[in-house]
């Protein structure tokens, strides 16, 4: 079990939060300046997965996520102005702008993507943490997608070779609800997503995922469990998401007073209040940080805005690695 | 004949709400066709008017729906499959191969497949790698199936009519830029399933295209008219079967042809256009048919290089005077 | 619950076991005589499944098999003559000679294959059960699949959207306990196949396939609550295949204690004694009813070699349904 | 240079025995590879030698286990997936398309796949309509990949190592008809990856072939030099990239060219063959570019129409022939 974070903990933990929300919320403006195209899927509201996770990690472990990543990047420590920039299409992005908002990579924190295909990186999550097995490394491979992800084939074959060759993989379902304009109890004949471990005999556990001190409790149990070798653990954050699916959908999926409902338990909101009734965060310290998250955003757009397009005539490198360069 | 103007989306709407109104055994099945209205917004409304009955939205299981579609087909239904992407159809693509396109000639005929399956393909909306592909051809491959790539408001208005009258199952490609083109929406009662169109005539030079490229090789067309060369423009409608006559009628005659394909270059339709023209009328060709398609590689986000990636007017032009030795 | 069968219908029961396993026991000769090519999936052990289960059908249900189905084609009534045409590639063959073996289809019974792909006949089933639901038929799609195909993507996806639907589907497991080569135990954590229905709120049972009465009863439960509208069932019976995968293999990934310790526990032999010691069956029902089964299958060897070629102008026939006939 | 003759079967298993001997980095995975020595007897020995860790048996999850492969070679290794048949591969098609081929790319340079994906492929064994397929062309046309086709006992024995030490994902097909063909295994250390090989040199046509097609074609060869018509025969090896130069230098040599390709016709490789022939040496043509493909049926179950739905000699001779005027 995860011990109370120090107030420094506390302090890093509330900026991670701060970071993404204010990231996307600066997505959603540079997407409707035009300077952002394609989809794009923000995370406000899931804060407290990416953040109550991600910091738990050794730098060595590796990461697969969704095309609704961005707040995993940041958290994983990827530059908020190759984010940016990877968004505006410019080769100072962190996926040189080739892959967009959907296909953040970093080779160096061990990032590998921003899948969008739904389900699709759960089997690559079982070969990278088959690597580290086969290759006696002591790390965790952290998978994170989205309750949809849970009807897909992969799922259940992924789950099921994880869990049969006790494999150091992480699955982490952040269950905010929907799947596009789909409410999950018209998707899954069984809406406890945690629950379907049993049919690997898994372990796995549900959390409150707008709780930030929870999921990381929950999170360090879970590592814990992987990293000490004892096979595959699901846990699943239960989360909503405050804005559309992507950019602009109408949300007439979903009720008013269901979002009002969540908004009600913003993670970021919830965590300040609960840090500072525990003594670990002053009572100004959301403000101040959040000053220096602008400008870090701030920063991150200019960077952006500065980057450079990548040659028509490297379009077709990297096709292979032996491209010439 | 020019009754009125709609766009592509509207036009698949009304094709899709009067599929459902005129035969009980027709509905509509996939991801967020219904409450959310389509992925593309095709199918907004069809849920309200026809209920949950007829307008299902599924799980994201695209094997398993469109294998139950299948067997809904078996069974005596009329369905409408909806993949949201191509990109998204490998993950069905065993059951309709090795069920769909197959059963019938593997039961000895005792059985058939009426299922239509519709899904959105190309590229241009800056979507990556994993959203942009046109894999028409791994699906014109395939003996059994029938394909189709509606180009026009009144192809998209009346080609699912036709695919659900055909005993046998046809997947229809509906490109993504289109869905927002307005057109004329002609005024006609049905149109065929297969059988290609000469959407422009012209003598000089037979560009041949479907789906998505179709607007851009009039936009050549044009251009090249301006410079004096008189394109023959044909829409293939139909990708499998090909429509070899009207084809090789056009380029018998112009002695010339260009491709246009969005597919990847290498194992394209346009490298089955071309070679069927050169199989059949080699000797009336004064230059071997160019191919227009999309550069191999995984689509990229950045415009400039989806751009480059994807065929365009300039080179359709420039293919076409490469033919013509005005190069 | 199924009541105990009369003695008219135990004798009709051990009749099909006889049938298939004498038919079987045919098939696999005339694959040594080279008349039968390709692959060969016989049923011999796991007769009880099939006789079990396929009788209690209506007429009008549809019926999904595997490569393994010579044992459902000849209890569902196709007849036996045209099934062994079938495999020796006839047009007088209940698919025109064209499937063989892996493909039996009957219109007539719906038979809807002989699926070669594994887990590919779920979803035909989930739709089959879906058309009759959206017709209002009162029908039952019944799919076997083997154990192996558990843990296929498409199992997994089949069941949710059958629960979710509540489709009258009833997925049949013959888990005779090796896929291939692959022992259960090294392709599934989790070894119970009928517990997985949990994640998909679905009703389940194990039973032991050996034993017919066993699986008839367990059948019947599983077909009243599928016909009355209570949603689908997953019935998982254990068994055991007393031959090789296909029709040669070495055999060498299972014990011969194993496979003797299978072999003690015939269905057919199970049966008759049972029946015997409940009265339902006279002491020489078998040797009577072994004659009359030997002779149906000299019958269907004979009609098969009097079976004619289709034509080779019909190669590109029935590609489509509207080609020239 | 004929040190030995060996079967296929046999020179596929010394290479996976060196390969994972060699490199303590690669590892074999797929269904039945293990304890029942693979579907087709390639891997039999193996896990006795080298144990479950580097030989591994998996569930029937074509889609995770070889998305699985994808994620150990970003790991680190060096993994051979064994896929039983093209015809599974589907199912695994979305993980080899969007991820294995695309990874790259997307990510910018980043990362790199080197996976090997081994399938059998092919008719000829009577296994029907849901064994039989030769998709090749699904897979060469996709950018990302390099695929090849052993073809000779040699080429099985060696191309496995140059397709390890490639950086990215291979896919090598392995006809079905070849495992028991017994055949010299030449004494050299390594075969390239990629370019064709001359198989049999000749002035008047060349014959393009690859994988199961290549005895056919030789064997159509020599039937033709009985009638005083000398065939090149050019075995492509890799399906992807071609190797251009190869095939225009003997096609431009012998001015005529016959493609032979287990595919079904529509769509196939010998389409894009056939295609660039024609951009690359239209005017040293003398008849048009011939096809031996599949029918485009669903390959049937008994053996005259199998034999009448794939290439044959006789359809080879008489194609030769027809290109040279002598039909
Ligand atoms: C295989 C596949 N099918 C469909 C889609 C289209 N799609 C993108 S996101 C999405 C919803 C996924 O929902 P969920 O897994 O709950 O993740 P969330 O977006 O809620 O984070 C869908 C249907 C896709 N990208 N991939
Ligand atoms: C998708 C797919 N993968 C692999 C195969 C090859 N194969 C045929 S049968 C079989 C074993 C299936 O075992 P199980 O489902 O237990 O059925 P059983 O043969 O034991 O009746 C395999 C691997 C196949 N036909 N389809
Ligand atoms: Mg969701
Ligand atoms: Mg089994």
């Amino acid at each position: 079990m995860a011990p109370l974070p120090d107030a420094g903990t506390a302090h890093a933990l509330l900026r991670h939060m701060l970071r993404i929300r204010a990231f996307e919320d600066a997505c959603a403006e540079q997407y409707s300046a035009t300077r952002i195209r394609g989809f794009l899927h923000l995370y406000n509201g899931e804060e407290a997965i990416a953040a109550g996770i991600i910091p738990l990690l050794d730098a060595a472990d590796a990461i697969v996520a969704t095309y609704r990543e961005h707040g995993h990047a940041l958290v994983r420590g990827v530059d908020m102005g190759a984010v940016m920039a990877e968004m505006f299409g410019m080769q100072e992005g962190c996926s040189r702008g080739r892959g967009g908002s959907m296909h953040l990579f970093d080779a160096a924190t061990r990032l590998y993507g921003g899948n969008a295909i739904v389900a699709g990186g759960l089997p690559l999550t079982v070969g990278l943490a088959l690597a580290d097995a086969m290759q006696q490394r002591p790390q965790v491979s952290v998978c994170f997608f989205g309750e949809g992800a849970a009807a897909e084939g992969e799922f259940h074959e992924s789950l099921n070779l994880a869990a049969l060759w006790k494999l150091p993989a992480l699955f982490v379902c952040e269950n905010n609800q929907y799947a596009m304009g789909t409410a999950l109890a018209r998707s899954e004949a069984e809406t406890d997503i945690h629950l379907k471990a049993r049919s690997y005999g898994l372990a796995s556990a549900a959390v409150d995922g707008m709780d930030l001190l929870a999921v990381r409790e929950a999170a360090q149990t879970a590592i814990d469990h992987v990293r000490g070798g004892h096979g595959p653990y699901l846990l699943e954050c239960h989360t909503f998401r405050f804005r559309a699916h992507s950019m602009f959908d109408s949300q007439l999926y979903r009720d008013k007073t269901e979002v009002a409902r969540w908004r009600a338990r913003d993670p970021i909101d919830l965590f300040e209040r609960e840090a500072r009734s525990l003594g670990l965060l002053a009572d100004d310290a959301r403000t101040a940080l959040q000053a220096e998250v602008d400008a870090e955003v701030a920063a991150a757009v200019a960077f952006a805005e500065a980057g450079t397009l990548e040659p028509v005539d490297r379009l077709t490198h990297d096709v292979y690695t032996d491209t010439p360069a | 004949m020019s009754a009125a103007t709609c766009t592509y989306r509207e036009a698949m709407r009304q094709a899709l709400r009067q599929a459902l109104a005129d035969d009980p055994r027709v509905f509509l099945m996939g991801e967020d066709v219904g409450r959310y209205g389509g992925c593309y917004a095709v199918s907004k409304g069809l849920l309200e008017e026809f209920g949950e009955d007829r307008v299902r939205d599924t799980p994201l299981s695209e094997s398993t729906f469109t294998g139950a579609g299948i067997g809904a087909a078996l069974g005596g239904l009329r369905p409408i499959v909806e993949i949201m992407t191509v990109n998204f159809s490998l993950l069905a693509l065993d059951q309709i191969l090795n069920n769909a396109a197959t059963l019938r000639h593997m039961s000895g005929g005792q059985v058939s497949v009426p299922l239509v399956i519709r899904m959105a393909t190309g590229a241009g909306r800056q979507l990556a790698a994993q959203h942009s592909h046109s894999l028409e051809n791994i699906y014109a491959h395939i003996p059994g199936l029938k394909v189709i790539a509606p180009a026009t408001v009144t192809d998209a208005r009346h080609m699912l009519a036709a695919a659900l009258a055909d005993p046998d199952p046809v997947i229809v490609f509906e490109h993504v830029m289109l869905y927002n083109a307005d057109g004329p929406l002609d005024a006609v009662e049905s149109v065929p399933l297969g059988g290609a169109a000469v959407r422009r005539p012209g003598r000089d030079v037979t560009l041949i295209t479907y789906g998505g490229s179709l607007p851009k090789t009039l936009t050549a067309a044009e251009q090249l008219a301006g410079d004096g060369i008189e394109a023959e423009v044909i829409d293939l409608r139909c990708l499998r079967p090909l429509d070899d006559a009207t084809i090789m009628a056009s380029v018998g005659r112009t002695r010339r042809a260009v491709i246009v394909d969005e597919g990847w270059r290498s194992g394209s339709l346009a490298a089955e256009i071309s070679a069927r023209i050169v199989e059949q009328v080699f000797y009336d060709l004064d230059a071997p048919p160019a191919r227009v398609c999309s550069a191999e590689v995984p689509i990229p986000y950045p415009k400039h290089l989806e751009d480059a990636a994807l065929p365009q007017v300039d080179g359709i032009v420039a293919a076409a005077r490469g033919v013509l030795g005005r190069g």
